[in-house]
């Protein structure tokens, strides 16, 4: 009695959290319009706004992604920036439809919160960014340093296990966000600044003298970072993960955003037409229209065209493709094909 | 005698009245104010000695080396400060992400507030208190309208758009106004004959005003979802908007006690002489002279808030300051910190400046008003 | 004044009725035992040295002070901890302050009409030509739409008899209302509190003006270590004191 | 009605018209929503809790918590236990507290004082000073002080090196660390003896100076006690003291007691900021003392100088001191914005890192704020105490 009261009381400016059966996100978002997603409040290359507000990055082109798939416009999506603290709670209740937000899948969180993770769009890992003037060439050497780190993640443990396991001590002064830690690093502060790799090249751009720092080949953790959605809804779930897997897809039979409309027109391959929903099972499985995959490719891009774009060798950030590499390539980024 | 010098001379124009020059114009002023004695001059030294080492390197990076034209990181070639950084994401730091052909909603609802401060703040303008109730209770519903659209035509603008300025503004004006009407009920309270009420009071207000605003804002974040029956979820800004008012409450009825204690015994008394009830005597009589007295006090406790509104960073609202942070994270602007911050605390020192130097000079002007 | 209510049993029922009150401030025995009947129409003056509860009585007759023993009935209702009862008779007297308690957010009109319109329920036009007519009354409706801090202090007092005088009382309470003034001021609120006495109003007077207490009360109650000492006509009072201690009073109040 | 008695009482009201039973009522029903609302949070939380699988309790405060601290009073590394992180912090946060408050009250004086200087720059100046540091948002001030002191101090290869061990670079300054050997507890006795000492020879210099109107040179007889008499039971016992110098090791240095910069910085900040309130208060409280205080005193042939110390301050101080109290709070208050500088204070390592790693959110919160609202509740009792004590000594 009392909880409707309440909940009466509390219409205006209460949302109910959407129940959690199979396609009722998926219904739920065709029927407003757009898709909500939650990403982090700025991440140099995976989520940051630009100067007239539209957020841009390999976290945010997966929520486009999937806007397109669903809409076939991936402008139909609304961004909510979240802190690395309440990310989990936004999902469980409702606020957000998915999160695209440089989250670890990790047992735990998989396992314990009600969460599921549809695939990984980048795969990191916590490595050490060491002033150049040091001479240190590996993190073995790094005995009696002082070590910057930001705050709040898995970040602080991984690198107490590691110094741990090799007999070395170190001094880490942790701060609220990245750049503080980037400022105490540059100004000395420490010997050495932690964090996950992508975020190294990142941070390291924001040095005066990005050349006066250089990041160790050590990785000292796994860090896939990738989507997640609510648990059982798993309509939902595989629009999501099948965005990403067709973005991969894409690149891996090397359509693009430039000459997919060409290829549509003109291929006889079974497996881009495949791709592009001219044959096979089309959109019918997922609930969305044929051309779901066309659109993303058209209007995102394939994973290549977005990593480098975002991340890679045609942003600031020159981070090379390495692990996220295809795994033709020499890389691990592998999509089950779309048959 | 002095008859005839005063024949000669109009009165107090005699030359020899006159004040020596070291005592008058420029000089006379230096001696008096900075060269009194040598302890005087020893300190003007050093103050001004401060004053240069302090103002030429800042002026030199600020204005004379900085870069203001262009719109891209290349233009930033001058060592000096970086102003195009924030010249173009200014609108963004003002309105954050709210639609650019929406801003009229925001500069609207601005100067709405703006004439309803003026109503309540200009003397000659009647009917203060028809603006205290529209202030307190039309307006908020007004600007949440006009801001969140969804009605009378206008789009909706979801509150995860709202930040930079706007969101700073919302959240301090909200703040205050809403904790208002509980602050007054709390002072009451504190000062209530009845034994319970007052003990609730006082464990209220002391609870809230011993804890850090960043720990109110924690458990706003992550504590109040827990909080709600299941499957209720109040909007984020709500959320952070409750904990602020609930910890402001706790200030404005200090404050408001104040008031309340600083209005002499024989007003109370006079009043209950008149057969007035409790709830009228405190409405007719009591409030409206306290509350006057505590704008001063309002206005300083609503001057501490909106500093502390930058800790809404720490759960994700982009504010002012966060949203500057925000920007810094855009890899095209990467390591234009310094520039951010310093606009972010001018316009900070702008607001809050203004605001005490209002408070002060109406302190002053409540103080000659009582000795009348 | 004009439409006085008349009372229904105003002829039988004293105005105020004060049996055995007794008062305590913690462990300070403040009121001892008083008894004294006020009848209608009767102009009562109070004086005593300082401390001797003299203020405390009368406040109780309104219940700003709350006594714990005996009864007090005003208007033929007795006092209790009923608040309908507590409402009912302070709006059938009216109270002057030594420090006239004007507000000062309101203006003198405001002042006035306050009371009338919020406990008596009168429309706004009325309560105001009812407030006009007392400022008259007290000389000064020209102040009418001033702020009290504009008056002088017998500007101010004299509004506050017209503020009371408002609620049509039947009974006025004064408690030292001269005792602030300046001198000259004093006279002109004496005047008023005379013009009053003259069209019959009940009147509870705590002041040392002897003079207005020869010309104007039936009857002087002298009060001293919280009891009734002498209750005398003012004649007998002033000229014949029975009690040492009234005699040891008025010595010292009319040496000088 | 003659037939009264004296042990009559007022008569009683109907139960629903008497204001005390009214108000009995009325506070039921307060208490009654109050007991419901918080019985109502209680349940949902608890409800929530067990739906997220999230356990309750404070059983974590017993696991390890794996992680390391830059700065500690006590013995600590990540074996110790999330229990010891809590302790870890709240020494933390009152050390930077405390050091805070002594310097914002000085410079507050300093700063209120020159706000009422004769010398006009001096008074612009400290005007300038107050509106400046009050008007911008403290967090903001404190990056700024960090981040401003750090590149002006030397990487730890080129530190500066003082006699005696100290060095000074961007780690902070490094002190030697004083090991007590056997032996030392007898200095520490002898320390102990001596305060003892001088507090008795400054009451009989007091009372001397009111009976013989003769002025004992206490300070400098104190002092020649304090500094004479340990250092002379330390030589006899043969110097019982042992220091562990700081050496560069790697990186950095290693040994000695460390002062971080994180620590220096916050509680520059925390000082300069508090410092901008204390010096109004301190202005109002001085102009609050009445002119005729100072004529008075000029009167008397008391310095200026002398006038301020001995005539005006003391009666101030009786306005100054309960809003020195509030400020003294919030600057503890204020120094939970510890982490955005990496300075490991409560809020950083309990509130944050630990609430990270554990989610216990609920207990976590609930053990910070009790924290903040028991530092609180003490200082301002202390406060009322000393303020009751100053008005009796003071009619």
């Amino acid at each position: 009695m009392m909880r409707k009261i309440f909940a009466a009381g509390t219409l205006l400016a209460v949302s109910a959290m959407p129940a959690a059966h199979a396609g009722a996100t998926l219904d739920a978002v065709k029927a407003k319009g757009f898709v909500q997603c939650g990403v982090s409040t700025g991440l140099p290359g995976f989520s940051a706004a630009n100067d007239k507000g539209q957020w841009a990055g390999l976290d945010v082109d997966v929520c486009r992604a999937v806007a397109a798939a669903v809409f076939g416009d991936a402008s139909k999506v609304k961004f909510t920036p979240l802190t690395a603290k309440e990310r989990f709670t936004a999902l469980q209740s409702g606020e957000i439809d998915m999160l695209s937000r440089n989250t670890t899948w990790t047992l735990t969180r998989d396992t314990n919160l009600g969460l599921n993770f549809a695939g990984v769009n980048y795969y990191d890992g916590q490595g050490f960014m060491v002033h150049k003037s040091l001479g240190v060439k590996s993190a073995k050497e790094l005995d009696g340093a002082a070590i910057c780190i930001q705050a709040g993640t898995t970040t602080e443990l991984n690198l107490a296990d590691y110094f741990r396991s090799n007999g070395m001590k170190y001094q880490a002064i942790t701060y609220d966000t990245s750049d503080e830690s980037v400022k105490g690093f540059e100004a000395g502060r420490c010997d050495v600044l932690t964090s996950d790799q992508s975020q190294l090249y990142a941070l390291r751009i924001k040095l005066k003298n990005p050349g006066s720092a250089v990041v160790l080949p050590e990785v000292i953790s796994k860090e896939p970072l990738g989507p997640v959605v609510r648990n059982g809804d798993e309509d939902w779930l595989k629009v999501v993960r099948w965005s990403l897997f067709a973005m991969i897809n894409a690149e891996e039979m090397g359509v693009t955003s430039k000459n997919v409309d060409e290829m549509r027109k003109t291929t006889k391959d079974p497996g881009k037409q495949r791709l592009l929903g001219l044959s096979g099972i089309k959109g019918q499985g997922l609930k969305l229209s044929d051309d779901w995959s066309y659109n993303i490719i058209k209007q995102v891009g394939n994973y290549s065209e977005a990593f480098e774009h975002n991340v890679g060798m045609g942003s600031p950030l020159k981070i090379a493709r390495g692990l996220n590499a295809l795994w033709s390539k020499g890389g691990i980024q592998y999509a089950p094909p779309i048959r | 005698m002095s008859e005839m010098m005063q024949e000669k001379y109009a009165p107090g124009t005699h030359p020899d009245w006159e004040p020596p020059a070291t005592e008058v114009g420029v000089i006379g002023w230096m001696r008096e104010n900075l060269f009194s004695n040598w302890r005087n001059s020893a300190l003007t030294l050093l103050g001004v000695y401060l004053v240069y080492l302090i103002f030429v390197p800042l002026i030199d990076w600020a204005i004379v080396n900085a870069d203001w034209a262009g719109d891209t990181r290349d233009a930033c070639t001058s060592g000096g400060a970086c102003w195009v950084f924030v010249k173009v994401r200014f609108n963004q730091f003002m309105y954050g992400f709210y639609p650019a052909e929406e801003y009229w909603r925001v500069n609207a609802t601005a100067v709405l507030f703006a004439l309803m401060i003026l109503w309540l703040t200009v003397p000659r303008i009647p009917l203060k208190r028809v603006a205290g109730v529209l202030t307190l209770f039309v307006f908020p519903i007004a600007a949440y309208f006009l801001l969140g659209g969804g009605v009378f035509g206008l789009s909706e603008v979801e509150t995860t758009r709202w930040g930079g300025l706007t969101l700073t503004l919302i959240l301090a004006v909200v703040g205050i106004v809403a904790a208002f009407p509980l602050g007054i009920i709390l002072a009451l309270g504190r000062r209530s004959e009845m034994p319970i009420v007052r003990a609730l009071s006082v464990a209220y207000i002391e609870l809230w005003r011993g804890v850090p605003l960043i720990t109110v804002l924690f458990m706003s974040s992550v504590m109040l979802p827990l909080f709600l029956p299941e499957g209720v979820n109040f909007d984020k800004l709500l959320r952070a908007l409750i904990g602020i008012i609930l910890f402001q409450a706790s200030y404005i009825a200090e404050v408001v006690r104040g008031g309340l204690q600083a209005i002499p015994k024989g007003q109370y008394e006079a009043a209950d002489a008149l057969g007035l009830s409790y709830g009228k005597k405190m409405v007719l009589i009591i409030l409206p002279q306290a509350l006057k007295l505590v704008i001063p006090g309002i206005v300083n406790t609503f001057n501490e808030l909106f500093k502390d509104t930058t800790l809404v960073l720490i759960i994700g609202l982009l504010d002012l300051l966060a949203i500057i942070k925000a920007a810094l994270e855009d890899s095209n602007w990467l390591g234009y910190s310094i520039e951010g911050y310093v606009f972010a605390g001018a316009v900070f020192w702008i607001f809050c400046f203004g605001m005490s130097r209002y408070s002060r000079a109406l302190e002053r002007k409540l103080h000659t008003g009582h000795k009348r | 004044m004009t439409d006085r209510k008349t009372h229904p049993a105003s002829e039988e029922i004293p105005a105020v009725q004060l049996q055995g009150v007794h008062k305590w401030y913690g462990e300070f025995h403040v009121l001892k035992n008083i008894n004294m009947d006020v009848a209608r129409g009767e102009r009562i003056v109070i004086c005593g040295p300082s401390g001797s509860g003299k203020s405390t009585m009368i406040r109780c007759i309104n219940r700003l002070e709350e006594h714990q023993k005996g009864h007090i009935v005003v208007d033929g209702t007795e006092l209790t901890s009923d608040v309908k009862n507590i409402e009912q008779i302070r709006r059938e007297v009216g109270m002057v302050f030594q420090h006239f308690n004007l507000f000062p957010h309101l203006t003198v009109l405001e002042n006035c009409t306050l009371a009338p319109i919020w406990v008596r329920k009168m429309p706004k036009a009325k309560a105001e030509e009812i407030a006009m007519h007392f400022l008259e009354k007290v000389r000064i409706p020209e102040q009418a739409s001033k702020f009290p801090g504009q008056l002088s202090g017998g500007q101010q007092q004299r509004v506050a008899i017209a503020r009371s005088l408002c609620m049509n009382p039947a009974i006025m309470l004064f408690d030292e209302p001269t005792s602030a003034l300046d001198p000259e001021m004093i006279k002109e609120v004496l005047d008023t509190m005379i013009e009053l006495a003259e069209t019959g109003m009940t009147m509870l007077c705590v002041t040392h003006e002897m003079g207005f207490a020869k010309t104007v009360a039936n009857r002087v109650v002298f009060m001293d270590g919280g009891e009734i000492i002498e209750t005398n006509d003012p004649h007998a009072f002033f000229d014949n004191p029975q009690h040492e201690r009234t005699q040891l009073f008025l010595s010292q109040v009319l040496q000088h | 009605m003659t037939d009264h008695t004296d042990e009559q009482a007022p008569a009683a009201a109907s139960f629903w018209r008497d204001p005390r039973k009214r108000a009995i009522v009325f506070q039921v029903i307060v208490l009654a929503i109050v007991l419901g609302l918080g019985a109502y949070i209680f349940h949902n939380t608890l409800h929530n809790l067990e739906k997220r699988g999230i356990s309750t309790g404070f059983a974590f405060l017993h696991n390890e918590a794996g992680f390391g601290i830059l700065f500690s009073l006590i013995p600590y590394d990540e074996t110790y236990t999330f229990g010891r992180t809590f302790l870890v912090g709240l020494l933390n946060t009152l050390l930077v507290s405390a050091i805070g408050i002594v310097l914002a009250t000085i410079l507050g004086f300093i700063v209120g004082v020159a706000r009422l200087s004769h010398n006009w720059i001096i008074s612009r100046l400290a005007n300038l000073y107050i509106e400046i540091f009050r008007n911008v948002p403290l967090l903001l001030q404190i990056l700024f002080w960090y981040f401003a002191m750090l590149p002006l101090l030397p990487h730890p290869r080129q530190s500066l090196a003082f006699e005696g061990g100290i060095f000074l670079n961007r780690r902070g300054l490094y002190l030697p660390a004083p090991v007590a050997e056997p032996g030392f507890g007898w200095v520490l006795v002898t320390l102990g003896l001596v305060i003892a000492a001088v507090v008795v020879l400054r009451r009989w210099a007091h009372r001397r100076q009111e009976a013989t109107w003769q002025i004992f040179p206490v300070f400098w007889t104190s002092l020649a006690l304090l500094i004479g008499l340990p250092l002379l039971s330390y030589g006899l016992l043969g110097a019982p003291l042992d220091w562990d110098y700081p050496a560069l090791k790697g990186f950095n240095f290693q040994g000695g007691m460390t002062v971080i910069p994180e620590l220096v910085a916050l509680a520059i900040a925390l000082a300069i900021y508090t410092a901008a309130y204390i010096a109004e208060i301190v202005r109002s409280g001085i102009q609050s003392v009445s002119h005729g205080q100072t004529e008075a005193a000029y009167a008397l042939g008391l310095k200026r100088g002398t006038t301020l110390r001995l005539v005006i301050i003391p009666q101030a101080m009786r306005v100054i001191i309960p809003q020195l109290t509030s400020q003294y709070l919030n600057l503890t208050k204020n120094s939970s914005l510890a982490p955005a500088i990496g300075y490991p204070d409560l809020v950083a390592v309990f509130a944050g890192t630990t609430l990270n790693q554990t989610g216990q959110a609920v207990e976590i919160i609930a053990m910070t704020m009790g924290v903040y609202l028991t530092l609180s509740l003490t200082i301002s009792a202390f406060m009322n105490w000393y303020n009751k004590r100053m008005a009796l000594v003071e009619r």
